[in-house]
């Protein structure tokens, strides 16, 4: 199993929601995040001082999935992420090993869907 | 950052003219103050007294509508709402002082007879104007003023809320200059100034068509020349956004109720004990009114109870009676209420199917109930004509809306009046201030 | 969806009622407003206006009700508590039009003497009503409604903090209509409507008992009957369930302060400059004490300053002065507010001891300092008698709480009065209303 | 924990004083009430109605200032802020009973005759004191009492903004209860209780001077001897610390600009129909002025709008006005409010390039603007001496910032005044009150 | 090592809390987030205008214990967390190769604890 | 490549950035996130009743790197986070087979930086 972490800017959530939903994937995690990439931030002024803000919002997206439905996961977030602009986003697939049902105690493939 | 320059710019353009001219009000104001004082009628001494309370009650109607505003729209705009509404009361007060009263109250200096009238620029209380002899003993000149520069603000404070979230803010500000500046004044001048209106037996007790109704115009003509906000209305739908904040919604309404009985109290225009506390009796049971039926009909059509549809009831039963609260019984005031209330909620599923996009329910609120409550008054006052009713309502129109929705244009065509897309998603905040409303706090946005 | 239908349903026919009936106020009340106006009396239209001005500041506590209830609660119930209190404000103030007013001052309309009497539906100035002749030059007709209409939500707003985060909204507002319509016009009667305990030398100045009491036994019992919100008590032990905006309750603390000013000052009855200013002394100096007083015994029991304490020390010590605001002196007025300070950090811990949850303190500060300031006007007032005071405290108890307990008890029993564990958990916003306060914004709510 | 326990018994320490005497305010005062009533002079009821009204808008200023102040710093301060500002208020208003009103305004009982007196402690209006003989007919002794008590807590509240974040709770109670019990009673006792500067011509009608500058010199002493916030100047650049909250940001400034109102027209010391009117026009230019210059200047220094700038700018322009509000033409208002809004952009920037930490703007505010509306009135209003005003600004500042820096660097040096680091990054809320003002909200603060 | 990652009802945290302690298990992080899953969402409604949520609110547990700690972990939090509704929620574990205690530089197993 | 998860305390992070700025590192995710440890929690004092609170605000960072920089991150990272107090934090690093850069569509190395 895989476990797909992605970075998206946030106004894509929902296409990306429903791309996900095209490939048969509707499970997922959703946080909020503050990336720095290569994406300009911007300046900041409060009281006459300044500072620079190179932190901005994102979404991040975690969804966990069996083998075969890896690439199709990665495709359908990048269709409703991408726009072409910087700040995009990224894609990170780790090795998922173990995927326990908390109400059932499944474990595995079972587990994941 | 050349928006912002260019923005920056077209908004100092409209500080300069205000602070320029005021220029009568000088020496001898100061010294008509150092007189009076003795042998004053303790009558004139409380009326007065009552209209300068009641600008202080309609002052705080700003707060109220910059916390609805705020409330309702997302967390993303917040900084840009509360600057906009600060800058409105600040421009409103001083193009009021400039020239809105003088062209509302034209006194004998009608240009044309009663439709446009104008008394010079600045402030002059003249000989008599702090002396009883002014109004005959209700109020001195600078309470007439300030009473009245409190309302005007609030004219463009309704076009605010129907813009909010997409509208550049120096090009706003301008069209607050001139919308206050002239227009607002001038459909004032045909009924409160003594104008054609008020020779026609039109009656709008404390503005549901010379503030509401007008600013709703204006508000309605913003709306369509910018379009709707990004992401409203998708494939057909009505995708509903949510504002960020309903504790400020619920300040901003009762705010605005508590300033209501300065809006409509002291319209009256004396503390008469008889008029004031029938004006307070109407004024809320026409609220109360239009919470339980905004309530209802929103419980009906979305089966669950909507509070920001009922924060929008009590507007609306508030302004359905502002313009007979004088002369409709409480009995009636209830059922101005009840139609005012359930009109609100229908407006505002009607505005979204014509994707005129609105964030706060301007539109509903205050030109539809503010068309309803002059209407009111042809159907339940004594005396009253509904077909005078309807001449002030299409006549107060026929400039409001023309003459706002043209401006837009012009500005749409010349500075431009909507924010780039990505500074829509970005926020306004952030866009157009550099700034964030809530500093620290996670907010997540994905509108 | 079945529950939603269930509370609609009961919650639309909480709003029949009073659109129903309101029948006599029709054509003469209008007339009688077109007659009067010259040769007033300047003293009458004084004090009338105070009257006014009070009903407006009594108006603004609606607001610092709700803020402080939401302050003090979680988020997740938010909208749930804004929409209660604007809808209890409707709900009272048209109430008490219809019958509350005619049940609480039934001139020579009683029924059993002293104890129950009722003038009609509506309202009806009569034909004296809007002159000086109706309360001697202090106050018209209509603003004796306003005035006394304002005060009416209050006692069922009390009940609202109590309840909060648990109670079927439908229910609630079932039970609202019938306390403040009847359970509470009926028990003021016994008093200020002249009934058998003004008769028996029983002094409550502005409803430390009739007003704040009465709401609390209508808290007490609903808090009872209901049961704590889940995760309040665990094993035996207290766990906090922490307010999610000390900001919004401060703002609430320090409106309901504000709108004290009216609520006492304008129990004056007339804007007398020696009774009102001294009635301002003693409520100011009395809240000024409960702050330090509930701040000193707070940290004296938890070892820091707690804010909501502080908070509810500044309303205790208004509470309590209520009842004799005008007969206690400014040092006295200090001990009042100091007991009542440091009753209502013990009651606070009392009460969740015998695990009676609730959540803003309602009890501690409305029910334990109503019936001290209450007292306490024996205690200190000259020629006041201690025995009348405790009459007075037992007979509203004795049919208030009674009342509210069987009241709530049959909705219970029939309606339901509580939502279910799994909407307490998701929060009553999202239950009842399908919204949420704060959009947008990450809550983080593990209880 | 010992840092806690410290703390409250240092706080406790300022609580046992004011509770204490208070003494001669007692039998007689009640029975004073009892008295008077009929034979009213109208005049004198709405006089007195006036200067209560005023206290009641002067008192809300306090929940402004709360706001302005918690809205502006961080979210982890929230609680501390509230708390400061509820207990200076209540430690204000019995100090003020106890002694201060009787240094203020000393009557016959001058000690060093216009320099300092002291009429004893607590209150006690004497035989004529409820009646209109006390004040030619204007308002009673509590009526005057009320109003004044309201006014002086005000003064430790600026400080209270400029030290905010940093300060020990404890410690700054203490110099509350020593700055508003004798400083700010005595430099008023010099001016508006008849002494030394008044006889000297010097002019200041609603305290620009003996108020808001006058706090302003305590909060600079405050803000230098504490020293900036943590991380504020890092390396020689201004690092902001952006305030947490906008909306609560601008509900406090238009609390404090609709408490103005009671503020210098309460001032007027009367309803005198002209005079306040007046007051009322050039308080409201000025403020709008204010807005206006501090914007564009904002707009030239960071090329942005600053709603923080923006929202300093209006009381920037109140401030200002405040010592000539019933001298100045509304015309001179106007400029008055211009540079007042100018002045508090460059004073932000000044302050914080000498590394002076003030984290709401209250030195730029009301020290700055204090001065230079002071100054003001020598320039524009006539007959004025703009020597006597220098005068003035200089005395209240020997004594003021001297007095409170000597006060602040005793209690440094005994019981410390400021927290530590550790607690400075937690926030004072966990630190000193062991809450949050958040419950639940995910806040991301890493400063 | 092992990197454990669970999504739990918000509810449940105290009494996942409490039976970690139970487990000797005591060092954890916590992040909130949002969760689509079999669960159903509820329908929101604003002005009129509704919409379906399907994000609900969750809670996501990152726990790193040594391998031997692995299966008392998952244990604990599916006993505190269980309640047998649909939306109890997922454990996910991952391998962790490498552990660092900034504090002390410590690395690996005495690192994690 | 590696996936580099760190706990910090929240005030260190302007540090962090620093150094990491220092070391090249320019990409990276925020979260805020609640942390228990060793470090000591505080009392709650609410309306007189009092509760542990032993989750602690701390920001989660997480960096995907190549892996001749999984080191030098390391190192930035503690440069910038270290006080030497408990509660400093910890960093834990993930294998991560693959990375997709979404607006390019870009594989592994290329996309990490
Ligand atoms: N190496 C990385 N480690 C962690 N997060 C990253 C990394 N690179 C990118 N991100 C995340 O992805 C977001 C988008 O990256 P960015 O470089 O701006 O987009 P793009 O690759 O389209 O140019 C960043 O804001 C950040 O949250
Ligand atoms: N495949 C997945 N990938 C990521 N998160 C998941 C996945 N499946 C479930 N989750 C998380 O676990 C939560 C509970 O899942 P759900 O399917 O509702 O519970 P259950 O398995 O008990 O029916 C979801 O809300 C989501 O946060
Ligand atoms: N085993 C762990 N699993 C998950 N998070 C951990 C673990 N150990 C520590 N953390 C995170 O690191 C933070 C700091 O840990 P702590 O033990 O207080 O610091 P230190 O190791 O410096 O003593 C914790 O608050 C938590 O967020």
């Amino acid at each position: 199993m895989k476990l797909i972490i992605a970075y998206i800017q946030p106004e894509r959530l929902p296409m990306v929601k429903l791309e996900l939903a095209k490939a048969e994937v509707s499970r997922m995690s959703v946080t909020n995040a503050l990336g720095a990439g290569a994406q300009a931030g911007f300046t900041e002024t409060y009281r006459g001082a300044e500072h620079e803000v190179n932190l901005l919002k994102k979404v991040r997206l975690e969804v966990a999935v069996n083998e075969h439905f890896e690439q199709r996961t990665i495709d359908a977030i990048i269709a409703g992420a991408r726009t072409g602009a910087i700040g995009d986003g990224k894609i990170f697939v780790l090795d998922l090993p173990r995927c326990i049902r908390i109400r059932t105690g499944e474990e595995g493939s079972a587990a994941v869907g | 950052m050349f928006r912002k320059v260019a923005a920056s710019a077209a908004f100092l353009s409209t500080l300069f003219v205000p602070a320029m001219v005021f220029a009568q009000d000088g020496a001898e104001a100061v010294e008509a103050v150092e007189a009076a004082a003795p042998g004053l009628d303790p009558m004139f001494v409380v009326n007065n007294l009552w209209i300068l309370l009641a600008a202080v009650l309609v002052f705080i109607m700003h707060l109220g509508f910059s916390c609805l505003e705020a409330g309702l729209t997302r967390s993303k705009n917040t900084v840009n709402i509360l600057y906009k509404n600060l800058a409105i009361v600040a421009i409103g007060l001083l193009m009021y002082g400039l020239c809105g009263f003088n062209l509302m109250y034209p006194g004998d200096a009608w240009m044309a007879d009663g439709i446009f009238g104008f008394a010079g620029f600045g402030l002059d209380p003249g000989v008599d104007g702090q002396t009883a002899a002014y109004a005959d003993g209700a109020y001195t000149y600078y309470s007439d003023f300030i009473f009245q520069a409190m309302f005007a603000a609030t004219c463009c404070t309704i076009v605010s809320g129907a813009v909010a979230g997409r509208v550049k803010l120096g090009s706003f500000l301008i069209f607050c200059v001139f919308f206050v500046g002239l227009i607002y004044p001038i459909i004032g001048s045909w009924h409160w100034g003594g104008g054609w209106l008020a020779e026609r037996g039109f009656h709008d007790f404390a503005g549901s068509t010379l503030v509401h109704a007008v600013g709703g115009w204006g508000a309605l003509a913003g709306a369509m020349v910018l379009g709707p906000r990004i992401g409203k209305y998708v494939d057909g739908k009505v995708r509903p956004i949510v504002g960020h904040s309903m504790p400020l919604a619920a300040i901003g309404v009762f705010l605005l109720w508590f300033g209501w009985y300065g809006f409509n109290g002291g319209s009256v225009l004396s503390a008469d004990p008889d008029t004031v506390s029938f004006v307070f009796v109407t004024t809320t049971l026409a609220a109360a009114a239009g919470v339980l039926a905004a309530s209802v009909v929103s419980i009906i059509v979305s089966r669950t109870p909507d509070l920001s549809m009922a924060l929008n009831g009590a507007l609306a039963g508030l302004v359905g009676i502002t313009a007979g609260a004088d002369v409709i019984s409480p009995l009636e005031a209830v059922i101005v209420g009840v139609v005012a209330g359930a009109l609100v909620v229908g407006a505002v599923l009607f505005f979204d199917r014509v994707k005129i996009d609105d964030p706060v329910g301007a539109l509903s609120v205050h030109l539809v109930c503010g068309i309803w409550g002059t209407l009111a008054v042809g159907i339940f006052g004594t005396d009253k004509s509904l077909g005078a009713q309807f001449i002030g309502v299409l006549a107060s129109a026929a400039l409001a809306f023309p003459a706002a929705f043209l401006f837009f244009t012009l500005l749409k065509k010349t500075l431009g009046i909507r924010v780039e897309a990505d500074d829509e998603y970005k926020g306004l905040d952030i866009a157009e201030h550099g700034q964030e409303a809530y500093g620290g706090f996670q907010v997540f946005s994905t509108q």
